[in-house]
């Protein structure tokens, strides 16, 4: 088994509200919450979940894009958060991301080339004309017409500004890319476009992903391990199909369950849960989902369940897990 | 066939830009049974919104002009109305729910209020029974404890909540119609569900026609009973749901539906992809508007449009290649016959 | 709410000080301050030092702005230098006289240019809003004083219609009518700056009002035009008129001065002008913090009014998606 | 007088010569029966500081006590120190042969203005007052020469110098304040007290009496009816506040104010064009000048470049003085080679030399003192360049048009002048009273027709403290000036003032341009007799005998 | 997003893929327009806008060349010629009360009333976008502190403060600049900060923090440009501003002293002639008009131009309709 390149320990990331006259501290946004993973080196870890529950934040947090309030992350064995600002900026050149926004990810006032040659700007010291053979280069890679390398980004639909967008983040050889949303934003005939792209370039480049999205159809497609969410916590991780095939978290299945999928034919059973998701601010006792949970019991409002591997590649952080003995059971549910 | 609720045809708007007239639809015609659903699709930018707009006449104050076509709703060419014509039917007869629920409710007003406006505007209702029926309104969309619900304001409650209360006031005055532009596309995937199984409900405890607009071939799959694929501002394909996820014809709606990774069988493989990306509404190529990603394009396709060529008792596609039916089997490498 | 209140007027306070000392700093590294200013020529070094102790300036500057402060909260503004009269004698008659002309003219301007620019909104580019954004241009363009100079010109001189300058007729002072009439040059010169802005403010307000979903929403429902107007899209747009007004009182309690000036209005602009020549400073002290006390409250009340009016903001959160 | 362009000088006194009283334009005053009742509306352009007598220093002051205060003595048309009927003094003074005692007799009827009788005892109340250098009255150099006061009785008190003094019978024309209003305030505390600012609290003793004061707007007098006098015949006095002359003008042209003392030059042509509207246009008891300073630290290099009298001799032929009085005073006005009014008995006529503009005999004169035209044209000596800054205030357009005109005629003989505006509180503050400049363009006002100017002149009195801030020092003089105030004779003094014509205007700490004027206008509502026509060149002559002076407008 | 849908979206369709030869290492490019060049090309054809640019370019060109445009000396004196006629003599406008050109006068004062104009805006926008910037940029005690001189600032009102500063101080040119550009740099920090904290929220930025920039590259080198639209827009209409406060100040006496002269100054003076000749005080007036309302011409121009809304009157749509209706397309 390949040797880890991402650990992720116990990370917390709080935000402070701050409220009153003195504007003291009087709570916080639990974004994320004693989470911990950890990414095999050239393996695209994938990680779902509703919006809010701190997927991006956990990716920011990985990069110290954002100081993490309790917690470490290891990256080729380098605590990155115990690193100087200088040792910081130089570990910068093997990790690298990747924006869900085709038009906030790019400076609208930057020309093409620019954005692409900008991390070579900082981080070698390569000629200007240098800089721009690789800016030629790298559009090639990613499949953009260098001949339009001097224009500004508008210009380019969002697809061509993913790419972009990837040809920045591949710039300098990185070894890790957290793809926060890549495709999200894109029209499902240009998706598939920027799959197959990051695909070929892993392929190429022994890149290795954290691969952040919604949409589960994608994640299934490229991820090798799959992360679920919920409310600033990991309930599940898993290798990838079997997770999709037999979810262990009644959650997971909720999700997988809520997707509408392309083929009037096959009308899966759903289970509608109720409610929405309640706010990080006040996350509820003991399990978190224990107040949209239809399995849920006494002791899930109590006591809050560890992310525990129950089988072989997979854990699972639930007091009665789905399909498994003493756990929750599918079938009893009334479904659509 | 099923009495036809609404019937729009050749239906031109357009706007004035910088650059001249751009057509955002072009001479689309679509028509939708009583107590149907009609899903289109489309991606961003094919003039999805437009369409639903232009139904409701609200494309006016969009700046759009209705350049020519009809939108026949029982008997009445709504496209040759007044303005002030049109109040007796907006809200009244169709009624309509927006993409971003949060923005759709007037900050100001509390949502018993908006709810309760709109019933006082098409019968006549006192204040106390309007506010009333509101909150059974309230009620009848899912929202807990209602009476509470109504004296809040839409900054009070989640987005799941506002686009239930949006849903509300649409069908306050029972209409016939229902334009749905993007319902879910703003909410949570948990809660996305629970809207269409709510739509799914009214639809069919008051019968109600819907005009459901989205993106997502999942969610018309789920929820149409016909479809029809936008491309550009037109029509490219047409039929039923069943028709189009299993018989899909036009090019454009085959890679659609191929380039979306599956949740089942092979992971990770090369997906299917429809080359370049959608042209600028401004600057469509001539001949069919699908040519230049075309994989099976002809020089016809680069010369002249093709028409709404029948290939099923409601099915419709706008590609050269069904001209030639077989052309088009071993163009598209199916074995299954096409339906003539 | 009430905490908010609480901080808001805190915060107030705070500015408050904060310009009081920098008033103070300011009248004190002028060359030669107040000292200089209240020893007469020719005096006897040992008169300067009596009028010196008698006035308070031999103490060190901590010790006097102390003074000043504590002076000020029990209503003192302190004397004038000159003649020992109570600033406040000389400053609450002319700030009453410059209340009426602001009051006056704001309140005109403002029944003219919000349903001008609300009309305008609705339809944006017509001759109507082509007039109010000629009328905006040039009013901003025109200085003030200029414009007023030429009305006396014509109306008062030339014509001889309406009255000069001053605020009544020496016979006939404190009669509303002939307060009015005095009214009419100065109002027309304060009028026409204030309504350029105001009138762009509603309409550009509601524009982006006009523009929103929740509109859309109301037409869809088959709210009348009328009704979506006044009654959807007014009160929205109401709010950021409201912070707008309320941030324009510093222009707008300064901004006759000129026009005090040049139509002779006994007000407070004009004393300031005069003292400022004078060197009168506890006047000038007194104006300025004054007016500053004007201008934080109707920031404060724009800011609870906007609280009132919109209830995103009621809650203190933004709108997110819970609450 | 300290109004803001110019500065005051407290000149002492001694007898007046005749003086032409000043003659109106159009047909000056017209006589017929006084009608009762009316209201004479005022303009000005600065407001009151307070009418305490002891205290008054400004023109705004000054010109409001003309209507509340009765003074002990009045001038006449002449200028001569008088008895009126509406004087406190009952009959001229006595002075003695020695000229140390004056006695003064009061009218025995004489009656604040809350009933309570005027004395003798507030006569010397107040002048004490005045002297006490601890009140810090600005009239005290008045009193200085004053050994003691006595009272006999209620009406008569004796006055006794501690020198011979000519000028001195001039300061007795003066207001007096109430003893029992002000006895019992500390002298320390009387300038804040509000006696004098608060019209409820100023007990007065003239023909009017305060009844009201709008600050900054206006101060209205109304005839008092207890009056003890002769009953005027205007009932009211509004004195009306302007934000600066030109709105006052134009109000007087639209007729909303009756008077205007100090019509601008610049205006007159406008003013005399309304029918309503007679113009006096006659200088004022004022001149103006270009003051050299003589201190050396105020030049760069310590080099003042008019240190040789020829060079200050000069600068005088340079300057186009009648052209400045024609053209920029419009003619109101009159040359003057010496610190003397013209037309006054101390007017040295042919005494003073007169400096004829001559560009030709300045660049002789400038050549003979050894100044060589440099590259620039500007000329050189020793290696210094003849250029100047010539302060004057801003603001004041008479004074910037004449500086503009200097600037070319120093100009044209190869003199560098850099004319500087400065706000007139901060020029002041900052140099007048110390004396800090190269050069100024002020002028001087004479509140008394005495022709004494020791304490502007003297060497004894430099700035900061006195206010010969040119620091300008010439022992001839110096000795000159003491006598001129020790002799009572007028025709001796005369000699002596003819004597220091001559040298001051040959020695020249000033470049003397011309007495300017202030042109009244008014309304043709008000009417007068010919005899109490207002006067130019005396203090507060806009309102002589204006107890007399009637509206014609008057129901 | 929607600044964007302001450049000009050209066909996005041109070649996807890659066609050039592999072993050319730099291949050509295309120079396209520039988002100036695009607002440019709008801002071109705004009448308006336009005739502001041609305006105040003309002032401009009057101001530098002033001794050669001047027919005299501004201050020359000449008393034998006071108060001629416009016309009279070799003066367009005539003279003043001691002679002076009146044309001359003119022609020089648009040297300090617009030098005055440029510098403090200038002046302001700096120091009001660096102050905004690193407010807006860096938010918590920086912002708060930075925030609280604003609203004090904001607070006093300005032409009292510059009354003040004029009278106490002196009436220096200098000085007029520093407290005009002093008191009116908290609009630009504000509108700046505002755009700041918008913009520091854009993935562009985060994207720059994750290869490495330094917050000050992210201020000045990526979030400054972004601002720089509005920021040009509200420098324009603070020249506008600032000659405006300039005139004002002069008009009561505390701004531009003689011998110098300024719009302001020679509006002041012309004042006594009211009477006699009224039109001396309608020519500077009209200067300043005719400045100001140039440059708010520009600046809305500029404005419109970066505006994405169209701007279609009811009335043009109309019109367009039938004129198409008509050609019968
Ligand atoms: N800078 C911040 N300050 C305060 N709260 C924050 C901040 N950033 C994120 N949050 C909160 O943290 C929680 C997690 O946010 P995050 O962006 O990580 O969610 P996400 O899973 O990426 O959602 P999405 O799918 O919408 O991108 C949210 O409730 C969000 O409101
Ligand atoms: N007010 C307008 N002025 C000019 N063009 C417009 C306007 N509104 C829409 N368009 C153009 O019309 C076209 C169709 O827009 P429409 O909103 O109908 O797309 P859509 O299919 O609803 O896309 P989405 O999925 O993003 O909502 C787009 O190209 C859009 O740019
Ligand atoms: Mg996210
Ligand atoms: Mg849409």
């Amino acid at each position: 088994m390949a040797k880890n390149l991402v650990e992720v320990h116990n990370i917390k990331k709080y935000f402070p509200i701050h409220k009153g006259l003195l504007n003291r501290v009087v709570g916080n946004v639990k974004a994320v919450d004693d989470v911990s993973l950890s990414i095999r080196e050239g393996e695209t870890f994938g990680l779902v979940g509703e919006s809010g529950c701190g997927k991006s934040t956990l990716g920011r947090v990985i990069l110290r894009l954002q100081g993490a309030t309790e917690g470490s992350v290891k990256i080729d064995g380098r605590d990155i958060h115990a690193l100087s600002h200088r040792e910081l900026n130089k570990m910068r050149e093997d990790m690298q991301i990747i924006f869900q926004d085709p038009f906030g990810s790019l400076n609208p006032r930057f020309l093409v080339k620019d954005v692409i040659g900008e991390p070579l700007k900082i981080h070698t010291k390569m000629s200007a004309k240098e800089i721009d053979e690789r800016v030629v280069e790298l559009m090639k890679l990613v499949g953009l017409d260098p001949t339009r390398r001097n224009r500004y980004p508008h210009e380019f639909s969002g697809g061509q500004r993913q790419r972009i967008g990837i040809a920045r983040a591949i710039a300098l050889k990185p070894k890790f890319i957290v793809a926060d949303e890549a495709v999200s934003a894109l029209d499902v005939s240009v998706q598939s476009q920027v799959i197959n792209l990051l695909m070929k370039l892993q392929k190429e480049m022994g890149l290795t992903f954290l691969f952040i999205a919604h949409g589960l159809n994608v994640v299934r497609h490229i991820s090798d391990r799959v992360g679920v969410m919920y409310l600033g916590k990991m309930v599940e991780v898993g290798e990838t199909e079997a997770l999709y095939a037999n979810p262990l978290h009644p959650y997971t299945a909720a999700l997988l369950s809520a997707i509408p999928k392309p083929s009037p034919t096959k009308k899966r059973n759903r289970i509608v849960l109720q409610g929405d998701v309640p706010s990080p601010a006040n996350p509820p006792t003991g399990c978190r989902f224990h107040t949209r949970c239809p399995f849920a019991q006494e002791k899930c409002s109590q006591v809050e369940p560890k992310l525990e591997e129950i089988l072989p590649g997979r854990q699972v952080a639930c007091h009665f897990p789905v399909g498994v003995e003493g756990g929750s059971d599918l079938s009893t549910l009334e479904t659509k | 066939m099923a009495e036809k609720l609404l019937e729009v045809r050749n239906l031109t708007t357009g706007f004035l830009t910088d650059k001249g007239f751009v057509k955002a639809t072009d001479r689309i015609s679509v028509s939708i049974e009583k107590g149907k659903t009609l899903c289109l699709v489309g991606e961003s930018g094919s003039g999805k919104s437009v369409t639903s707009l232009s139904i409701m006449r609200l494309i006016d104050y969009a700046g759009g002009i209705i350049l020519e076509g009809n939108i026949n709703f029982k008997g009445q060419d709504l496209a040759a109305k007044k303005q002030e014509e049109l109040k007796e039917i907006r809200g009244n007869k169709i009624s309509m729910i927006f993409q971003d629920p949060m923005s759709a409710l007037n900050p100001v007003f509390t949502v018993g209020d908006q709810i309760a406006e709109s019933l006082s505007l098409h019968q006549n209702k006192s204040k106390d029974e309007a506010w009333k029926e509101a909150i059974e309104l309230l009620r009848m969309v899912g929202i807990p404890s209602p009476e509470i619900r109504a004296k809040q304001y839409p900054n009070q409650l989640s987005g799941g909540m506002c686009q239930r209360v949006v849903i509300a006031i649409a069908l306050a005055a029972k209409p016939e119609l229902l334009i749905a532009d993007e319902p879910t596309t703003a909410l949570d995937v948990t809660v996305q569900a629970q809207i269409l199984e709510l739509l799914q409900d009214l639809k069919e405890k008051l019968g109600t026609s819907i005009l459901l607009i989205t993106h997502d071939m999942g969610v018309a799959a789920e929820m149409a009973d016909h479809i029809a694929v936008m491309y550009a501002g037109a029509i490219v394909e047409q039929g039923t749901v069943e028709e189009i996820f299993s018989n899909p014809s036009h090019p454009y709606t085959v890679g659609l539906l191929q380039s979306i990774p599956g949740f089942e069988g092979e992971r990770g493989g090369e997906l299917y992809t429809i080359k370049g990306t959608i042209p600028a509404l401004g600057n469509l190529p001539q001949g069919c508007r699908f040519n230049p990603r075309c994989p099976h394009v002809m020089d016809k396709c680069r010369q002249v449009e093709p028409g709404d060529i029948k290939i099923g008792s409601e099915h419709f596609t706008k590609c050269w290649l069904y001209e030639d039916k077989e052309k088009a089997a071993a163009a598209l490498g199916k074995g299954e016959s096409i339906h003539g | 709410m009430t905490e908010y209140l609480i901080r808001r007027i805190l915060q107030s306070i705070l500015v408050l000080f904060l310009i009081s000392l920098v008033t103070f700093g300011l009248i004190h590294a002028a060359p030669g301050g107040p000292t200089q200013m209240m020893i007469s020529p020719g005096m006897s070094p040992a008169a300067a030092q009596v009028q010196m102790h008698n006035l308070g300036l031999d103490k060190s500057i901590p010790e006097q702005y102390w003074i000043w402060i504590k002076n000020l909260l029990t209503g003192d503004l302190g004397k004038t230098f000159k003649n020992n009269i109570p600033v406040g004698d000389i400053l609450w008659p002319t700030m009453k006289n410059t209340f009426v002309l602001m009051s006056f003219s704001w309140v005109i301007s403002m029944i003219i240019a919000i349903p001008w620019g609300i009309y305008n909104s609705t339809k944006p580019y017509g001759i109507s809003d082509q007039t109010a954004n000629f009328v905006s241009y040039v009013g901003f363009a025109m200085p003030a004083f200029w414009f007023g100079i030429i009305l006396q010109q014509v109306f008062s001189l030339q014509l001889n219609w309406l009255p000069l300058s001053d605020m009544y007729a020496m016979d006939k002072q404190g009669n509303f009518i002939n307060l009015l009439y005095h009214l009419i040059l100065p109002c027309t010169v304060l009028i026409l700056a204030n309504l350029a802005a105001y009138s762009k403010y509603s309409r550009s307000s509601m524009l982006e009002v006009l523009e929103q979903d929740y509109i859309r929403t109301a037409r869809a429902k088959g709210v009348p035009e009328r009704k979506v107007i006044f009654r959807h899209a007014l009160r929205n747009a109401l709010i950021p008129i409201i912070t707008v007004l309320g941030m324009e009182l510093p222009t707008l309690v300064v901004g006759a001065t000129l026009t005090e000036s040049v139509f002779n209005w006994p007000g407070m602009g004009r004393l300031f002008v005069d003292m400022a020549r004078a060197r009168e400073y506890s006047v000038l002290m007194a104006i300025a913090l004054v007016t500053a006390v004007v201008v934080v409250l109707g920031n404060l009340i724009a800011d609870i009014l906007y609280k009132l009016v919109d209830p995103r903001v009621q809650l203190g959160r933004k709108g997110g998606k819970s609450a | 007088v300290g109004c803001g362009d110019s500065k005051t000088v407290d000149a002492p006194k001694d007898e007046p010569k005749k003086e032409e009283a000043a003659k109106t334009d159009d047909k000056p005053a017209e006589s017929g029966e006084p009608k009762q009742g009316g209201t004479l509306t005022v303009g000005t352009f600065s407001d009151i500081v307070s009418v305490n007598p002891i205290f008054v220093q400004d023109t705004a002051s000054g010109d409001a006590e003309q209507f509340l205060y009765a003074k002990l003595f009045d001038y006449d048309k002449e200028g001569n120190v008088v008895a009126e009927p509406w004087s406190l003094a009952a009959e001229p003074m006595k002075i003695s042969e020695d000229g140390l005692t004056y006695e003064i007799k009061l009218k025995d009827n004489l009656k604040w203005s809350d009933g309570q009788p005027i004395t003798a005892d507030d006569v010397k109340f107040t002048l004490e007052t005045i002297m006490n250098p601890e009140t810090g009255s600005p009239a005290i150099s008045n009193f200085d020469k004053v050994s003691k006061i006595e009272v006999a009785d209620a009406q008569n008190l004796k006055i006794t110098m501690k020198q011979v003094y000519a000028p001195f019978k001039y300061s007795l024309a003066a207001e007096i304040a109430p003893q029992h209003v002000l006895k019992d305030i500390k002298v320390t505390e009387m300038q804040k007290n509000s006696y004098g600012t608060d019209p409820a609290k100023t007990v007065t003793s003239g023909p009017w009496k305060w009844t009201e004061w709008k600050q900054k707007e206006y101060l209205k007098f109304d005839a008092n009816p207890d009056y003890w006098g002769p009953k005027p015949n205007i009932s009211t006095v509004v004195y009306k506040i302007y934000a600066d002359q030109n709105t006052e003008v134009q109000a007087l042209i639209k007729g909303d104010i009756d008077l205007v003392s100090g019509v601008p030059v610049t205006q007159l042509d406008a003013v005399k064009k309304i029918d309503s509207i007679n113009v006096a246009s006659l200088p004022g008891p004022q001149y103006e000048f270009v003051g050299l300073n003589r201190k050396p630290e105020n030049f760069k290099d310590k080099f003042v470049p008019w240190e040789g009298q020829k060079t200050r001799q000069a600068m005088a032929y340079a300057v186009n003085r009648q052209g400045m009085v024609d053209n920029v005073l419009k003619g109101v006005g009159q040359l003057m080679n010496a610190p003397f009014m013209p037309n006054s008995w101390a007017d040295p006529g042919d005494a003073a030399v007169n400096y004829q503009f001559d560009p030709e005999k300045a660049k002789q004169l400038l050549a003979e003192e050894g100044w060589k035209a440099g590259s620039d044209g500007i000329l050189v000596k020793d290696g210094h360049r003849f250029s100047f800054e010539l302060q004057y205030n801003s603001g004041n357009s008479r004074r910037e048009q004449v500086s503009l005109v200097m600037q070319q005629n120093f100009k044209d003989v190869g003199i560098e002048m850099i004319p500087k505006a400065i706000d007139f509180a901060a020029w002041n503050e900052q140099n007048l009273t110390p004396g800090k400049f190269n050069a100024i363009l002020l002028g001087w006002s004479l509140n008394s027709p005495d022709p004494d100017g020791e304490s502007t002149f003297s060497s004894k009195f430099f700035a900061p403290t006195g206010q010969n801030m040119v620091f300008y020092k010439n022992d001839k003089l110096d000795k000159l000036w003491e006598e001129g105030t020790k002799v009572v004779d007028q025709e001796k003094r005369k000699e002596v003032y003819k004597e220091i014509a001559t040298e001051i205007s040959t020695d020249l700490p000033y470049i003397f341009l011309y007495q300017y004027g202030t042109p009244q206008a008014h309304s043709k509502k008000i009417k007068f007799n010919e005899e109490d026509a207002p006067i130019s060149n005396l203090a507060y002559g806009e309102f002589f005998h204006v107890i007399k002076w009637w509206m014609g407008d008057a129901k | 997003m929607s600044d964007m849908n302001a450049m000009s979206a050209p066909n996005v369709q041109q070649s996807v893929e890659p066609q050039v030869p592999e072993n050319t290492p730099l291949p050509p490019s295309d120079k396209p327009p520039g988002p100036w060049k695009t607002v440019w090309t709008k801002f071109r054809k705004n009448g308006f806008a336009m005739t502001g640019l041609v305006v105040l370019f003309l002032f401009i060109l009057i101001s530098v060349l002033a001794p050669w445009i001047a027919p005299y000396k501004p201050d020359r004196i000449d008393l034998m010629i006071a108060n001629l006629a416009p016309g009279t003599g070799n003066h367009l406008l005539g003279t003043d009360e001691v002679g002076r050109d009146i044309f001359s006068r003119l022609v020089y004062s648009s040297r300090i009333s617009l030098f005055i104009g440029f510098s403090v805006a200038a002046i302001t926008v700096i120091i009001g976008s660096i102050i905004g910037a690193v407010s807006g940029y860096f938010g918590g005690w920086t912002d708060t502190i930075f925030m609280r001189i604003v609203d004090v600032m904001n607070s006093i009102p300005t032409l009292f403060l510059n009354i003040l500063v004029m009278a106490i101080f002196g009436t220096k040119i200098s000085y007029m600049i520093m407290i005009l550009a002093f008191t009116s740099w908290t609009g630009v920090a504000r509108l700046v900060r505002g755009n700041f904290l918008q913009l520091r929220e854009m993935q562009y930025v985060e994207a720059a923090k994750a290869i490495g920039v330094s917050s000050w590259g992210i201020i000045f080198r990526h979030l400054m440009r972004n601002a720089s639209f509005p920021i040009i827009v509200n420098a324009t209409l603070m020249v506008g501003g600032a000659i405006l406060s300039e005139s004002g100040l002069s008009y009561l006496g505390l701004g531009i002293q003689a011998p110098a002269t300024s719009w302001g100054l020679m509006l002041s003076n012309s004042q006594e002639f009211m009477l006699t000749n009224p039109m001396q005080a309608v020519y500077p007036g009209l200067c300043i008009l005719i400045v100001v309302l140039a440059v708010s011409f520009i600046g809305d121009g500029i404005r419109d131009a970066l505006d994405p809304r169209q701007k279609n009157s009811r009335g043009r749509l109309a019109k367009w309709r039938k004129s198409f209706s008509k050609s019968g397309i």
